[in-house]
């Protein structure tokens, strides 16, 4: 027994370095990459602006006054005011908080959903892949504008109260929306599956739901990080669709999608640049930032990938 | 005497992980002229794939760098070679069968396209052409039913089979050089040695350097010209094949001889060599092997010694030797 | 193969009848129906909109409606659409053909290039490249469609007079033959570029996350131990093993094809479907609407079966069962 | 001698050959085609083969991690291939496998110390404070250093790798286990100690293995009974030192002939097996071995020889014992 | 005067200015400078092209549904009468009719010189085989005979009658409808589009009108135009047709082109079209544009229509008249109105358009000027306190308001906010919500709204019988109070001009003190040119088709 014993001398030395578990070890590898950085200020910025921002400005309690509407920028309004005279400045950080929030929210219940009936479509196969994925036939095939049409007349018809109606949007876009990345992910899974490390996790009589979670999900991951940073600014550009009919913000709440669209005219687009950048911008930066979160996020997930 | 068709001078190959640096081949240097067979064995996880693979400059970058030294082959600085030369020379003048031969071959792809891949590229063949050419080459390694292995994908065979693909794959363009990494570990030995056999033939047909990585003795014994000893990172023993298993010097190949199974030869245990091998990362400049060698000195815990040669040539690194 | 193909055509038949209810439920339930859109006209009286709905069925109990409708679907007849006065179908003929030309060379391009952006991003993960492609990607991903449509009117149409403001032919114009192609592909130029440069981003996306997977398997390793061209390493060592999920991303953009964009097709007042029934779910035209949703449908479950099929082409680990 | 742990009677594994554009069955590889041994407690019974001849699906089929074609498989009189997935799973800590190729084997975003660690968790047969110190115990033990720990797959050597596999199916502390090629990426020095290891803990806890190997000096070493395979079928079976020393089937002495011996002044007399190579898709009529046998005869060309006991449990099927 | 002398041309080489033998109306304002003239247009010598939005190919005046299809109908198709600049109806096909009061009847006299496009003469056949359609069970097209109330259109509707006994052929061009009671409305329930019998009619039985429906896409009719070829979402093409009875049109060829709002006025600039109606929205920042370009007329006509915020009149709080006028008074509806039309809309208390016959005088009406103070004193009167949290209550009832809110529209857009602002104010909560504007019509019909923003279009017509009259089929507001009711039959029934204008006043000036809705705004109609069109002669009642066949295109 020489063998065994002689190299538990070792392990007193050892274990005093705790386990760094996968997350803090990737949290690690990511707060190295400099883009990640990058973007995680630039979604903090965001994220203050939208929620903290509007306490600065001197416009909050400010009447509308439309013979000051459609000024360019200037010192008392630095993106100048809408047609109302009401301040852009301070209606794009109120916006963000609607967008922000339904953009980042909508894309959770996505990933939740889509990617675990894509994983368990993947992984079952057979009667559940059938079930699950007919399922996603039908809703991929389900023309999106009469159910929201719908769905906003049906709470329109609960008496839900508008303000509210927001919370249910997230899950709406999210649940029409889960069927892309759920079919993305069991493409990748069914080809995973064959592989001899999954035999292996057999020979070890590993839960199902662990060799899914440990096992098959982290391989999937960069598909799904592409997919959330994209979902994040699908959600926010289509949350004025949905506002349109009832679903989202009620006017006068402002979130950027629907400042974008209320400026959907040559004529603003060419005479107003004030109007309509702003919220561009804004919308830009937040899936900038979040596709840098992304990308490090994938990157640390990547075992190869040594920054 | 033949020419020297590689050599490395001062090999430095580091991987930077976050636990440090890990000086995976650290200063080495050893030659293989034309046509000869240079067996290079070692402690499994001292630098010999390593090595191997800075020679094809296939090291992955980042986390691995070829930190420094020079490795000439046929006269040109391998690192020294744009992308586009280097090119031309793998697969053409140096073939590599690598040691994981089920992630090494594309799992889309058919086993007959990977075949015929550099058949096309490099001899510039037709389709139908390197096609033959391909059937022969699985024949030759001894697969049967080539027609339909042609059309198989990696997937579908067994772990001896693929690892044959892969030396077909290496052999099919005639190369100057051959890096054989553990190439008949999957293999039964009647296979082997037809493999072997295969080897022989080829390097004598066409005077092939082959450079064999194994852990196999009896391999060793039976093919080498020349064999160097490796041991975390660095060449602590090289010698002609004969020299060195008549005469081992360095106490860590004397134990390496002594732990092999024989047939015939049964022993209640097999002898293996105490300890570990050292933590690569924050090595020191002593001798790797002195916490586990039997005869340690006090200076072998304080200076790395150096790779001497002796009368005869068979050099080794120990300190045992360096009074002679 | 053959099997599982059969199989999957026999399982679509529930799939169909499933959707078909669904979406027929819907859209009755949406609020308001045909009728209800002319309400507007001064002169309707509650005693002609009700003969106007005892007219077009809307009267009826909803099973009822359900069964006569897709009675007439078995036998390929998707009813009159409402706001046409004409058969769903010719309908659906005369516009979808406009939209899948458009979709046509928007996939062509978008593709083309998100292929060889998201690749070479992939490639030179981190290079000046990478970081200007990320970007410019992102700032076409953030802008609705009708920006950009709205850009390049201005731009390349008014400005510039490069391309024709819109639609589809040179008004008035009796072109034929080659000349008329011609005169369809210089109206095609701005929609095209619009909508591509706003697919390609997310689609490039998709190409780098999966490329950068795969080149650093050892099989890359072994195609470059082979010499091959580095093109040859890419393109088909590696792409090969990123294709699944870019299969998957292909055949959910296939039914789109003859969906239509609704935004652009507007804005560059394109002749396409896509425009037509957003107009009909507004005025709640419900048998185009349904029609063309059907029509969809059974592109999209196709597309599926296809793209099953595909998987086991590309991976050969993938098994059908 | 004690009772039998593993029965495997008149296995067999055919793998489908798919060929043209719809992926038709056009045949089958038998793989393994009626294979019967048992095993009893505490033996090791070494699988020699051919590469190819079905080593590794002889090993996988019995603990079920591919689906027999037919036959059947008993641990401790249960039948493994009837068992309910549940069930299946309960007893798979009893039951291990170390994978011929270690790095597919291992995931490769998984680090080695999840990998070897997780299962026993899995199972509830540790707690998490336990775990880790476990974890590294059973790495030493395999020769691993603890400080590897933390690491990725791709980081090892190929022989480190195989240690990894080796530690995790013994760190589930098994009663069974099939040992796929565990060392032959390995130093002679680290097999030594890993084969010590492997024959230590089978005296102490009585262990039994199916050892599959190609290094005969390492069967010898370790083995109760060896047992030889050709194209699926085992043509020779019995008591180690019976075996090495009474090779009855041509085939077996051929294998013997051909060990390497680590000594270059020693040149051996080997057997050249001559001939084509059969297919297991296509076996030869007959014995199978007969295409390559050098003592063949007629009666070897048309009759299968039978699978005989010549006494003292040594099994041969030849025509010509 | 409807005439203008054309703007002196600067330009040097330009020797003689171009003009026309119809002179554009008076209420288009020239281009200032006609050097500008894009040369894609000058191109063009016998071709017109109008841009349009969408025509759906519903090429039959009795069925077509979109104002895009009407307006290509009716360069087609001639009605019975015509609308003058001023809304009165005036002949066209009928050259008189006879109103006879006492038997009910009304003979209209056709005129003899009327051809089809194809040569076949226009008849009383023709009038009575379009009456037909219209009456026939299964006609599903937009126009509402039955208001009419022709004698014998329900037995024949709905009932086995196989003749509507009340349409009788006097001679080839007399024709004599009995109705139930003449109306003053009655003209204008009867003027429909004629369309031949001969190529309509080949296989027209009762309840047949496949064979109608069949000849959508190949219309026939006795307009100034004649139809050649559809293409689908992108243009209609029409010649002139040589038979027409006012003369043959002076430009050879038109063309209604497909366009969009965010195009429209590139399309003008570039001359690409020729004309713009209805897809210009009337705003400052469009007139504009127009002016810069330098070669556009164009015109601002005051539509015929108003926009509205309605009450749900079931609400007891909205039963009490001071709570509708102190919602009126509370609103800066001035503020909203140009926040959207930039200007170019005017507040209107009345639900009538300006520029009818029929709107009373400005000094004779309550004008609800935003008087938040007046607002709120109405609300204490009306017993809506205030509580301490700032919100006004009656009986334990918080006065809030729930809006529905079509969405997307521009009014609502600048509505909203301004109410939810000026409303707050008074202590009430304006909680908007914004639907799909079906929706909010399907709800308006089940009665479950409190207000809602919308708009009516008018008919030259003025009677606002559906809309305000108690049992008014286009009354889901569930108004009813007796005056109003009294006044719209009284007008109704008048025959006599100056009467019913006199009633109208009355009745305009009641509904302006009762308030059945907050009355919003008459916005204008933007139509505008290529200056080389000329001889449009349009107003608010009269839209360019009328001027079609006189129009002309000068050589610039
Ligand atoms: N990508 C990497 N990152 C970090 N360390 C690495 C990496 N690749 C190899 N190493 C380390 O480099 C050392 C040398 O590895 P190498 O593969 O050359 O060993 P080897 O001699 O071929 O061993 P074996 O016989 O087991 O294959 C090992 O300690 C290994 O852990
Ligand atoms: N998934 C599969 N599909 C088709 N054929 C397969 C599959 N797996 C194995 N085979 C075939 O079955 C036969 C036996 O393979 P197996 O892996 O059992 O061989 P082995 O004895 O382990 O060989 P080696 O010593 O080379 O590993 C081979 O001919 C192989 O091609
Ligand atoms: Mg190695
Ligand atoms: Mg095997
Ligand atoms: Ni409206």
């Amino acid at each position: 027994m020489d063998q065994l014993s002689q190299p538990l001398d070792h392990k007193k030395k050892n274990n005093q370095k705790k386990a760094p578990s996968i997350w803090r070890d990737a949290f690690h590898r990511f707060l190295k990459n400099k883009y990640a950085i990058l973007g995680l200020v630039i979604l903090i910025f965001m994220l203050l602006f939208s929620f903290i921002g509007p306490y600065f400005s001197p416009y909050m309690d400010a009447k509308i006054d439309v013979s000051n509407g459609n000024q360019p920028p200037s010192r008392d309004h630095w993106l100048g005011t809408d047609n109302l005279g009401r301040d852009v400045l301070l209606r794009l950080m109120l916006a963000g908080r609607i967008s922000l929030t339904v953009g980042i929210a909508a894309t959770l219940i996505i990933i939740l959903i889509g990617g675990a009936l894509g994983s368990i479509a993947g992984y079952y196969g057979g009667w559940l892949d059938v079930i699950i994925m007919r399922l996603a036939d039908i809703i991929y095939a389900m023309p999106g504008l009469p159910i929201l049409i719908m769905l906003g007349a049906i709470m329109s018809d609960l008496k839900i109260p508008p303000p509210q109606r927001i919370y249910y949007v997230m899950f709406i876009l999210g649940f029409i929306s889960w069927v892309g990345l759920a079919r993305l992910v069991r493409s990748q899974i069914l080809s995973l599956k064959e592989q001899e490390f999954m035999l292996a996790t057999e020979v070890l009589g590993l839960r199902d739901s662990k060799k899914i979670i440990k096992h098959l999900f982290p391989n999937v991951l960069p598909t799904v990080i592409v997919s959330a940073t994209l979902g994040v600014a699908g959600a926010i550009l289509s949350e004025s669709a949905l506002s349109f009919l009832g679903l989202g913000v009620i006017p006068p709440t402002p979130s950027w999608g629907y400042m974008l669209s209320a400026a959907n005219n040559m004529i603003d687009f060419t005479k107003r640049p004030w109007l309509w950048i702003p919220p561009g911008v804004a919308i830009m930066l937040t899936v900038v930032a979040i596709n840098f979160i992304g990308d490090a996020l994938r990157d640390a997930f990547d075992p190869r990938q040594k920054i | 005497m033949a020419r020297n068709l590689v050599e490395f001078r001062n090999l430095k190959t580091y991987f930077y992980t976050e636990e440090g640096v890990v000086k995976a081949v650290n200063d080495v240097s050893f030659s293989i002229r034309e046509g000869e067979t240079v067996c290079v064995v070692g402690e499994s996880g001292c630098g010999k794939s390593v090595t191997a693979l800075s020679l094809m400059r296939l090291i992955q970058s980042p986390p691995g760098k070829i930190e420094g030294g020079e490795i000439i082959f046929d006269g040109r600085d391998i690192l020294k070679l744009s992308e586009a030369e280097m090119r031309r020379i793998r697969g053409n003048e140096i073939g590599m069968i690598f040691q994981e031969p089920m992630t090494s071959l594309n799992p889309v792809l058919t086993i007959g396209d990977q075949l015929m891949e550099p058949l096309m590229v490099h001899k510039l063949m037709t389709k139908k052409e390197a096609w033959n050419k391909a059937i022969e080459l699985i024949k030759q390694v001894g697969i049967p039913r080539a027609e339909q292995i042609m059309t198989s994908y990696p997937h579908e065979l067994s772990g001896g089979m693929r690892q044959r693909i892969m030396i077909a794959i290496a052999l099919s363009c005639d190369p100057k050089l051959l890096i054989a990494d553990e190439p008949t570990t999957a293999l039964d030995v009647t296979i082997q040695a037809q493999i072997l056999d295969l080897l022989k033939k080829i390097k004598q047909e066409r005077n092939m350097a082959l450079m064999l990585i194994t852990h196999d003795l009896g391999i060793v014994a039976e093919m080498a010209d020349y064999v160097i000893v490796m041991y975390a990172g660095k060449v602590i023993e090289e010698a002609p094949v004969k020299e060195l298993f008549k005469n081992p010097k360095h106490p860590y190949t004397r134990g390496l001889l002594k732990a092999k199974p024989i047939i015939g030869q049964r022993q209640e245990r097999l002898y293996t060599i105490p300890g570990q091998v050292p933590n690569p990362i924050g090595l020191g400049n002593y001798c790797y092997f002195s916490d586990r060698c039997e005869y340690a000195m006090d200076i072998c815990r304080q200076k790395m010694p150096q790779l001497t040669a002796d009368k005869s040539g068979h050099k080794a690194a120990c300190w045992l030797y360096e009074g002679e | 193969m053959t099997q599982f193909i059969i199989r999957r055509l026999l399982q679509s038949i529930p799939t169909l009848i499933g959707a078909s209810i669904i979406i027929f439920l819907i859209f009755a339930l949406a609020p308001g129906d045909y009728v209800t859109s002319q309400l507007q006209n001064p002169k309707m009286t509650e005693e002609r909109a009700a003969q106007l709905r005892s007219l077009y069925g809307l009267d009826k109990p909803l099973p009822e409606r359900y069964i006569s409708w897709a009675n007439g679907v078995l036998k390929g007849d998707l009813g009159d659409s409402l706001m046409f006065k004409k058969p769903v179908i010719q309908v659906i003929n005369d516009f979808i053909w406009n939209s899948f030309i458009l979709g046509v060379a928007i996939m062509f391009f978008e593709w083309l290039i998100a292929s060889i952006v998201g690749i070479y991003s992939a490639v030179r993960q981190y290079s000046v490249f990478d970081t200007i492609a990320t970007l410019l990607v992102f700032i076409l991903y953030s802008l609705p469609s009708f920006f950009l449509g709205l850009v390049m009117l201005k731009v390349f149409a008014v400005d510039l007079k490069w391309f024709p403001l819109g639609g589809m032919i040179t008004t008035a114009s009796n072109y034929t033959g080659w000349v008329h192609i011609v005169d369809v592909a210089k109206h095609m130029v701005l929609p095209v570029a619009t909508l591509t440069l706003i697919s390609v981003g997310g689609l490039s996306r998709y190409f780098r996350a999966n490329m950068l997977e795969v080149i650093k398997q050892d099989y890359i390793r072994t195609a470059r131990a082979k010499g091959l061209k580095e093109r040859t390493v890419i393109f088909k060592h590696a792409l090969r093993n990123a294709l699944l999920p870019l299969i998957t991303l292909f055949t959910l953009e296939l039914p789109s094809l003859f969906a239509g964009a609704m935004i652009t097709e507007r804005i560059f007042n394109w002749p396409g479907i896509g425009k037509v029934v957003l107009e009909g779910i507004y005025i709640r035209d419900y048998p185009l609407f349904l029609g063309y949703t059907m029509l969809i449908t059974v592109l999209t479950i196709l597309a599926n079966i296809l793209a099953d099929v595909l998987y086991g082409v590309a991976d050969p680990r993938v098994r059908l069962k | 001698m004690s009772e039998p742990l593993i029965e495997v009677k008149n296995l067999k594994k055919y793998f489908p050959i798919r060929g043209g554009v719809l992926q038709r069955t056009i045949g089958y590889v038998k793989a393994v085609d009626g294979v019967t041994f048992t095993i009893n407690k505490g033996e090791t019974l070494s699988l020699v083969g051919e590469s190819g001849c079905g080593k590794s699906t002889v090993g996988r089929t019995i603990i079920r991690l591919y689906d027999k074609t037919d036959g059947e498989v008993f641990y401790k009189s249960i039948p493994i291939h009837s068992l309910k997935k549940s069930e299946l799973r309960k007893l798979r800590p009893k039951i291990q496998l170390v994978f011929q190729d270690p790095f597919s084997s291992l995931n490769p975003r998984l680090r080695v110390g999840d990998a070897i660690g997780e299962a026993l968790l899995d199972h509830g047969l540790i707690s998490k404070n336990e775990l880790r110190d476990k974890v590294i115990e059973t790495m030493e033990i395999c020769g691993l250093a603890p400080y590897h720990i933390d690491r990725y797959p791709h980081e090892f050597s190929g022989g480190q790798r195989q240690r990894i596999g080796i530690a995790r199916a013994l760190i589930l502390d098994p009663e069974f286990i099939v040992l796929d090629e565990p060392v032959s990426s390995l130093d002679v020095s680290i097999q030594a100690q890993i084969i010590n290891l492997l024959m230590d803990l089978q005296e102490q806890k009585g262990l039994t293995y199916l050892f599959i190997s190609h290094d005969l000096s390492v069967v010898e070493h370790i083995s109760t009974r060896v047992a030889v395979m050709y194209l699926g079928s085992i043509v020779e079976m019995a008591a180690r030192d019976e075996l090495f020393a009474h090779p009855l089937h041509p085939y077996t002495q051929a294998l013997l002939s051909a060990v390497p011996i680590p000594d270059p002044d020693l040149k051996r007399e080997r057997i050249i097996l001559e001939g084509d190579i059969p297919s297991p898709a296509n076996p030869p009529k007959g014995c199978k071995f007969h295409t390559r046998c050098p003592l063949a005869k007629d009666i070897c060309r048309e009759q299968i020889p039978e699978y005989k006991d010549i006494g003292g449990r040594h099994f041969v099927a030849c025509h010509l014992v | 005067g409807k005439t203008e002398t054309q703007t002196p041309q600067q330009s040097q080489e330009q020797k003689t200015t171009p003009t026309a033998s119809v002179q554009d109306s008076s209420n288009w304002i020239k281009a200032k400078d006609t050097s500008k003239i894009p040369e894609a247009s000058k191109t063009r010598t016998d071709t017109i092209i109008i841009g349009l939005y969408e025509p759906k190919g519903v090429f039959n005046p009795l069925y077509s549904e979109t104002s895009y299809d009407n307006y290509v109908n009716s360069a087609m198709f001639d009605n019975l009468l015509d609308v003058d600049f001023d809304g009165t109806y005036i002949p066209s096909l009928a050259k008189s009719w006879d109103i006879d009061k006492d038997n009910n009847t009304i003979t209209f006299h056709l005129r003899d010189d009327v051809k089809f496009s194809d040569g076949t003469p226009l008849t009383s056949k023709d009038v009575e085989f379009s009456y037909y359609i219209l009456s026939d069970p299964t006609y599903d097209g937009p126009i509402a005979l039955s208001s009419a109330g022709i004698k014998g259109f329900k037995e024949y509707n709905e009932g086995n009658a196989d003749k509507i006994e009340g349409i009788k052929i006097i001679d080839d061009h007399t024709i004599q409808i009995q109705l139930e009671k003449v109306l003053g409305t009655s003209l204008s329930d009867l003027n429909i589009p004629v369309i031949p019998q001969h190529y309509y009619g080949k296989d027209f039985a009762k309840g047949k009108l496949d064979g109608v429906k069949a000849l959508e896409q190949q219309p026939l009719g006795s307009g100034p135009y004649v139809f050649e070829k559809f293409v689908p979402g992108q243009e209609v093409r029409l010649v002139a047709n040589e038979n027409y009875w006012k003369g043959t049109p002076k430009i050879k060829h038109l063309i209604y082109k497909t366009t969009t709002d965010e195009t429209a006025v590139q399309m003008l600039q570039t001359g690409e079209t020729d004309y713009e109606t209805s897809n210009i929205s009337a705003k400052k920042d469009n007139v504009e544009l127009l002016e810069n370009l330098g070669f556009v007329d164009y015109s601002l006509l005051p539509t015929n229509g108003y926009g509205y915020i309605a009450f749900n009149h079931k609400l007891p709080k909205f039963q009490d008249v001071r709570v509708r006028k102190a919602l009126a008074y509370g609103l800066n509806r001035k503020a909203i109105v140009d926040a959207v039309y930039q200007g170019l809309a005017e507040v209107r208390d009345v639900p009538q358009s300006k520029v009818s016959w029929a709107y009373p005088d400005e000094k004779d009406i309550i004008h609800y000027d935003y008087n938040p103070e007046k607002a709120k004193q109405l609300l204490d009167e009306a017993g809506w306190k205030l509580g301490p949290d700032g919100y006004r209550y009656k009986d334990g009832q918080k006065f809030t308001i729930h809006f529905l809110a079509s969405s997307p529209n521009a009014v609502n857009d600048a509505l909203v906010p301004m109410a939810v602002e000026n409303y707050k104010d008074l202590g009430i909560e304006f909680v908007a919500e914004p639907l799909d504007f079906n929706a909010i019509i399907d709800k308006v019909n089940k009665g479950d709204f409190e207000m809602y923003f919308m708009a009516w279009s008018l008919t030259p017509e003025p009677d606002p019988y559906t809309i305000f009259f108690s049992k008014g089929s286009q009354n889901r507001i569930g108004y009813a109070t007796p005056k109003v009711d009294e006044l719209i039959l009284k007008g109704r029934e008048e025959l006599d001009m100056n009467k019913r204008k006199e009633i109208y006043h009355e009745l305009y000036k009641v509904l302006n003190d009762d308030l059945p809705y907050i009355f919003l705004y008459q916005r204008n109609d933007l139509n505008a040119k290529n200056a080389r069109v000329v001889g449009f002669q349009i107003s608010s009642f009269r839209d360019f088709t009328y001027s079609l066949y006189q129009a002309e295109i000068l050589a610039y």
